[in-house]
């Protein structure tokens, strides 16, 4: 076996998250690849808390689809998460027998799982550790049994993990741990399941979320400055902002509100330094102003939206993508905003800096727009090698250009040099309010023309960025998937699959989703004949952003549905199938059927 | 300035070539004369100063400057001088604004900047009424006024800026007019050269939709230096006292200045980055801090 | 003659402003349809100031193109004006004779008008009124003597408009005239021009700006509340409602910010008062999250957004189209929130009656974007019959429902009956968070799917509102425009003449913009094989948004430019006539055209 | 309640089916029950309340009410809820919310608040941390308190929102306790009669992010109430010498009461709405304002 998708959910205190944490820190210490995504309710404390992991011998490109493993403390916490826990005929049910179910009338309506153990987890843990939070490290010694895993590695972390609660505690887990070994060694599983030996060394991945990686990617690419004001699910990056922006000569600060947020970051990018700020949509929607002035001021600046569930305060912890409309349009008057979207953690990296690189050479604010999946998820990734990647810097004026100097000089590129504050001979006037080239204000209309123009065409080279842009599968492909964020992996696993089963088929993934690349795009679907733009929202965001530039082919339809609803492999594949299908009948039938 | 240093600036070097559109007669014109004379007397080079300000008329100052100037958006200068200042503690940072801008809109950043303490200079126009945009009511004019959104009188009391600030723990409230141009460059000065937030409310008469009471001649008949109040500047609660009296007196001159300034956050944050410096791991190497060991 | 385009342009003192409300006022009563545009400089007093008033015993549907009538009290302030003051070889100039300029060397490159006259304006009003403040009265005189307009009735407003400052003055100002009138008869025109008389019965004409026929329009649809917070060039409204709210026992509130402006109104809406707000771009971008917030907890609202130049502050004091992105798309998750445009003074009645009949039947939020220049315009409207004018109100739950009553519930169309405080048994949880027919909270991804759909079920039947649309031409015509806001009158007015030249033209005018009525548009596109889509914006916004729902012929381009840049009907009719030429062509030229 | 009344509700009539999902032992629930006390007391029917929040923990207290409910956005209520007093006052409005909610996102709305003084009762559940966010600074947290986003200690001051809103000019302040229900039952219960803009600082412990010195248990035993040291209820000075403790002290009761409220702002406009009612064109005939005549 190369990959397994297991499941668990529980109430608040019973520790799965945990237990998630310690069974994919072992497992990413031994070399496996792996994912894991959590999922709560509302509540703080208490309440449903569900985890999933993920691990494969090989890359993962998503959470996966039907689990494999699926551990229910309790019934009524574990169905709460409906489609982010689902339960097929081939899934191991794993379930505490205290909660007087019968293995043969579990209420999953409509499956019947092929291997279910009632297991008296709690007693087990009291029995072992004489307390129930000893709970989800039975559940780890249940995996470890059944499913042969990390076993060495498991133990380790969890000396680690309680070492500073001394000795007592360590022997406590180890004994539970022990019990649930031995009670998979005692109950084995009727189709024996084991997971293949990773390949890779030990100690040589990374792991960690999107949000960690976003922030560590900014400190890479010279980001010196962050402001903002705490939202689920971006806090993390403010987080680690105000512990580690010293360490750099850098600052960091927590402020009253998003205007304040955004606002001290754009002073600071004012100051000369890199800058950004964090939020998710409701946070996003009250920095509209200022990015608008960012944008007509042409200061560098990053704003990471990880996106939840909208509209308002919406579903505050799940993922959803329908913050492109307000990332690529919230601003009045015409403004153009790049938007890039990372995929995973792995190339929220190279993304991040992308997003650094764009603002500081175009001087703009970048809208960097994550979700909650790819921010909150952890995930295995290999080592990067960063010597590979620019770090880029303001075009600053030189001392001839300061003699004469025009903040916002009209040059070939749109791109004017730019000084800040303590630099003699570049002072000017910053302002929101159209201006000439100095920064003076204008009311004049042939200027206003201008400078709009100005600020477009300083942008235009973007749309030529291939790199920006994956493209896979054959170049002639009749059949097409389009996907961005969290998504895309989802989307990349089903094209593999889909051309495994012989279907012809390519995909596109944009990290830059706006503005749109009409020449790629056009280029892409020049020889496709159906396919789907699939995302999580309710209305296909970036399916109406591409019709807007691009002539997406008639046969190219929305796949899309709101937030909470994950998207699995296997469905996306039937679709194609039956896109594939629809393809051999006469041509006319497609014309007609837009 | 310490003796033996030779004065270098004027105020025409801190003068642009930008004129100001402006009424003529507004009282800004007396403010942005007294910056410049303030500016001069400080004698730090223009390019050292960033000067942010909102949006309203008297937002149009630091155009007016030579200064790096920042004419942001309506209410968050403060929040954008922050980020300035924090960026880089060098540059001498200037806000000024309306009352509408600063007291309405941007309201709610004035207690955090306070609170904060970056050593930055805050200087408002406060005309009491809505300039900009032609006369409407601004939280600081007085109940009852009749303007072109109160057309049958306003039912607010007015907002008291100088007892607000002292509420927020400011350390250093002065109130000026230009009226008394000597005594509004003094204020100025003193409040640039304060180490730490320092807040200038200034009485400027707005001549086009002010009322007459705060005209810049009704302002030279009735303003109260507090120093010939005798008034010792280094008590918060005789100045909240007296700062009561904002709608009815026209008080000048430093209403507090804190003996002991606290440290400032723009210092406090030097003294972190002294401290961390190098702590971490370096910039290329970051990535290794997610290594699974 | 039966039109005449006067424009006028001098310094904040000199009353080239009243000078033209004089002459529209004396106008209106007369039974002219007419039309006055404003343009200021960024000063709030002195600076310059500017006019341009149309005249016309027929309807006008915009403030027309190059003037017929230029008069400069100098030639500074006048020259600010670019684009907005056209003069062409047929202008009749006249100007201050103080300014020392040569009648035949007018600082008007490329340009040698007609007929030119320096008049000492000056020295006629010292010695008429013995003050320069009697300079536009005699401009007045000039304009009445050469034109042959309105003597009596300016005459009277005159005497009206001064009365209250003492009858010295009333004569002054009469000798001011009377002088102005002379030196018009002493200098007759080599060609004489002289306006036809109207038609219509003296009085029966309604003047006045888009701003008081929003907020008249408003008390008649049965607003009861405003709340906002000043901008130019919206605040007229809240000046009218801060004074007339009480008259209907409704209430308004200046508020200190543009959240507590959109949230007070929120929360009357809540009580169950019809309410509303205005702004301009910069506060649209700050209402933002209350937006969303409107549209989860399914609360009428009509939100006016005057536009004016941007990004950001921009251009506060010019007329420009490029807030639709911000309207249509600016709040984060998955939102439809309709948008409707009126086109001119006169229908803003019925548009904003429009958009408080939708927001009430529907529950939503609707956005009403005017303009600057439909705002701020002085227009004649003919007598409105309100009385074939329907005012909805908001489906309230009956007594039966009451018993057993859900908010949110599910209905067929969409539509929840909704309650308010005070209404018994009605008690429910508004809120910002995705939630359950109760308005209880749920993090449940079914829940969110189901509330989603039902949010924009409900508005679907918008896209049938046909009579929100505006097809004038021929039905099978292959040219046609699109145009939305002020420059649909210009473009009316283009239509009108190319179909005069023969040109085979239809135009469409949407007062809905979105949703996009896409059956609508598919049936007017059907014949269509070139064409613009007319916009006072860099980006030409309707065009795009169009693209994203409705396949729009490749032949039709987006015509657009940024504002204080105004159109004239007869560029249009140029492109128009080119694209005519084009499609003489065979077909494959124009087919890879695009 | 006038002597004679029969008292017709009871707590039960306030509660909603929906089970609070605060962490076990959140102060939020001690002030719900005290609300539930007071609101029986009161005794007007639960669908004549509008309890308006924003976002936060403390902001879910509505939903836990029979009253209408209305959960808005951070930092918004008070907008909110001014808008529906100005709309239909005989409605009884309630606000609730946290000290990041009240004093940091939405500190801008209080002033205004305050001195356009509806008749509303704002209920601050203050823990002095952010809790649905999991435990990021607050306003109120005290200088150098370490949490997630203050690992290395916060460099700012906090707020007093005592202090500030008796400078603002706040005419009922308040402050309790969960660990004193009585107390904070009654506290709330006084606020709601009084007539005008009235506010309770309830200091509710977050179990899960909140410091030792803000639980209950601490509460119990530092807790002073005002009526045990003699304070006068009435000298607005007094309460804010008072109130300076805010941070030190836990007082508890009434800091200021005005002894001759003012107007409220719903009242002078129904009086308006009375003087002026008639005098404008009837709705179908407004456009003859615009006949030139
Ligand atoms: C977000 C936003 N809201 C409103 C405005 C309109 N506006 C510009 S200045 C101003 C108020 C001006 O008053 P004040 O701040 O007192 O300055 P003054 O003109 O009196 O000097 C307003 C409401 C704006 N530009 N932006
Ligand atoms: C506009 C916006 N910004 C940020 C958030 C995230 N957020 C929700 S509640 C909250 C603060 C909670 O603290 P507090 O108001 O003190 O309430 P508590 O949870 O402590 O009761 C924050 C930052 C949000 N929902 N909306
Ligand atoms: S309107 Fe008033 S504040 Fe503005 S420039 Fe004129 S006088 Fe000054
Ligand atoms: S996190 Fe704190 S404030 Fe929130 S429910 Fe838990 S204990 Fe209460
Ligand atoms: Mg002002
Ligand atoms: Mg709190």
């Amino acid at each position: 076996m190369d990959d397994l998708v297991i499941g668990m959910a529980g109430s608040g205190g019973d520790g799965i998250v945990s237990a998630g944490e310690s069974l994919i820190s072992a497992a990413a210490y031994e070399g496996y690849h792996a994912m894991m995504t959590k999922s709560f309710g509302s509540q703080v404390r208490g309440g449903e808390s569900s985890c999933r992991v993920r691990l494969s011998t090989r890359r993962v490109h998503n959470p996966g689809g039907n689990l494999d493993v699926a551990v229910a403390l309790n019934w009524e916490d574990f169905l709460k998460f409906g489609a982010e826990l689902p339960v097929s005929g081939s899934t191991v049910v794993i379930y505490e027998s205290k909660t007087g179910v019968d293995p043969s009338s579990l209420p999953l309506p409509g499956v019947t799982p092929k291997e279910v153990f009632a297991v008296p987890i709690g007693d087990m843990a009291r029995q072992a550790a004489g307390t129930d939070k000893a709970k989800n490290t039975v559940v780890l010694g249940l995996i470890a049994g059944w499913f042969g895993i990390a076993r060495e590695s498991i133990l380790r972390g969890l000396a680690k993990k309680f070492a500073r609660k001394g000795a007592a505690l360590v022997e406590a887990n180890e004994r539970a741990f022990t019990l649930g070994e031995k009670f998979a060694k005692d109950h084995p599983l009727a189709t024996p399941r084991s997971m293949d030996k990773p390949v890779g060394r030990p100690g040589a991945k990374l792991l960690t979320d999107g949000n960690d990686m976003c922030a560590a990617a900014a400190v890479f690419g010279g980001c010196d400055f962050f402001s903002g004001y705490p939202i689920t699910p971006s806090s993390e990056v403010m987080q680690f902002y105000t512990k580690h922006a010293w360490e750099y000569g850098g600052a960091a600060l927590q402020c009253e509100d998003e205007m304040a947020g955004i606002g001290a970051a754009l002073g600071a990018s004012f100051a000369g330094k890199k800058a950004m700020t964090a939020t998710s949509g409701p946070g996003l929607s009250l920095k509209t102003e200022i990015l608008g002035l960012a944008s007509i001021a042409e200061l560098p600046l990053v704003v990471l939206d990880v996106q939840r569930g909208g509209p308002s305060t919406g579903l505050p912890t799940k993922a959803e993508q329908s913050d492109l409309f307000q990332a690529a349009f919230s601003a009045h008057g015409d403004v153009l905003r790049p938007v890039l979207a990372p995929t995973c953690v792995s190339d929220t990296f190279q993304v991040t800096l992308e997003a650094f690189n764009i603002a500081e050479r175009y001087q703009t604010p970048v809208l960097l727009l994550s979700d909650q999946e790819v921010a909150q998820r952890k995930e295995t990734v290999d080592p990067i090698d960063t010597s590979r990647f620019t770090v880029e810097h303001r075009k600053v004026p030189t001392e001839t250009e300061l003699q004469d100097y025009a903040r916002f000089r009209q040059t070939e590129d749109g791109v004017s040099p730019i000084s800040h504050p303590g630099m003699k001979g570049g002072n000017y006037q910053g302002a929101g309010i159209e201006h000439n080239e100095h920064g003076n204000p204008t009311a004049s209309g042939k200027m206003h023309a201008a400078m709009n123009e100005k600020r477009f065409r300083k942008l235009a080279p973007l749309k030529r960025r291939s790199d920006l842009f994956h493209i896979e599968g054959s170049r002639n492909a009749r059949l097409a998937l389009v996907a961005w964020g969290s998504v895309a992996g989802v989307c990349r696993e089903a094209a593999e699959r889909a051309a495994s089963e012989g279907l012809d088929v390519k995909l596109l993934v944009p990290w830059l989703v706006y503005p749109v690349a009409e020449e790629i795009y056009r280029d892409f679907f020049a020889s496709v004949r159906a396919g789907f733009v699939v995302e999580l929202s309710h209305q296909g965001q970036l399916y109406r952003i591409l019709r807007m530039f691009v002539d997406v082919p008639a046969g190219v339809a929305s796949l899309s549905r709101s937030g909470a609803n994950p998207f699995q492999p296997r469905e996306i594949v039937a679709q194609l199938r039956s896109a594939a299908v629809a393809l051999q009948q006469p041509a006319v039938s497609i014309a007609s059927e837009d | 300035m310490s003796p033996g240093v030779v004065e270098q600036y004027q105020t025409k070097d801190f003068k642009s070539d930008l004129k100001p559109i402006w009424c003529p007669g507004c009282g800004d014109f007396g403010v942005l004369q007294a910056m410049y004379r303030a500016l001069a007397n400080i004698g730090r080079p223009p390019h050292e100063i960033a000067f942010v300000s909102g949006i309203g008329c008297s937002s149009r100052i630091p155009g007016y400057t030579t200064a790096y100037g920042f004419n942001s958006v309506h209410g968050r200068a403060l929040p954008i001088a922050q980020g300035i200042k924090l960026a880089n503690p060098d540059l001498l940072v200037l806000v000024a604004g309306g009352d509408g801008d600063g007291f309405s809109i941007g309201g709610g950043h004035v207690p955090h900047a306070i609170r904060r303490n970056m050593d930055l200079t805050y200087v408002v126009m406060d005309n009491q009424i809505y300039g900009l945009t032609k006369g409407q009511l601004s939280p600081t004019s007085p109940r009852g006024l009749k303007t072109v959104t109160s057309e049958l009188g306003s039912f607010e009391e007015p907002v008291n800026p100088l007892l607000y600030v002292l509420a927020y723990g400011a350390n250093f409230v002065a109130q000026g007019t230009p009226a008394d141009m000597t005594g509004l460059a003094e204020v100025i000065e003193e409040a640039i050269r304060f180490p730490g937030f320092a807040l200038v409310n200034v009485r400027s008469p707005c001549v086009t939709y002010g009322e007459e009471d705060q005209q810049i001649k009704a302002h030279r008949a009735h303003m109260k230096p507090l120093k010939s109040l005798g008034h010792n500047p280094e008590d918060r609660l005789a100045a909240m006292d007296l700062a009561q009296h904002y709608a009815r007196e026209l008080h000048t001159g430093v209403f507090y200045r804190s003996p002991s300034p606290p440290p400032t956050f723009d210092a406090l944050a030097r003294e972190r980055q002294k401290e961390r410096a190098g702590r971490g791991l370096p910039r290329e190497r970051i990535l290794d801090m997610f290594l699974q060991k």
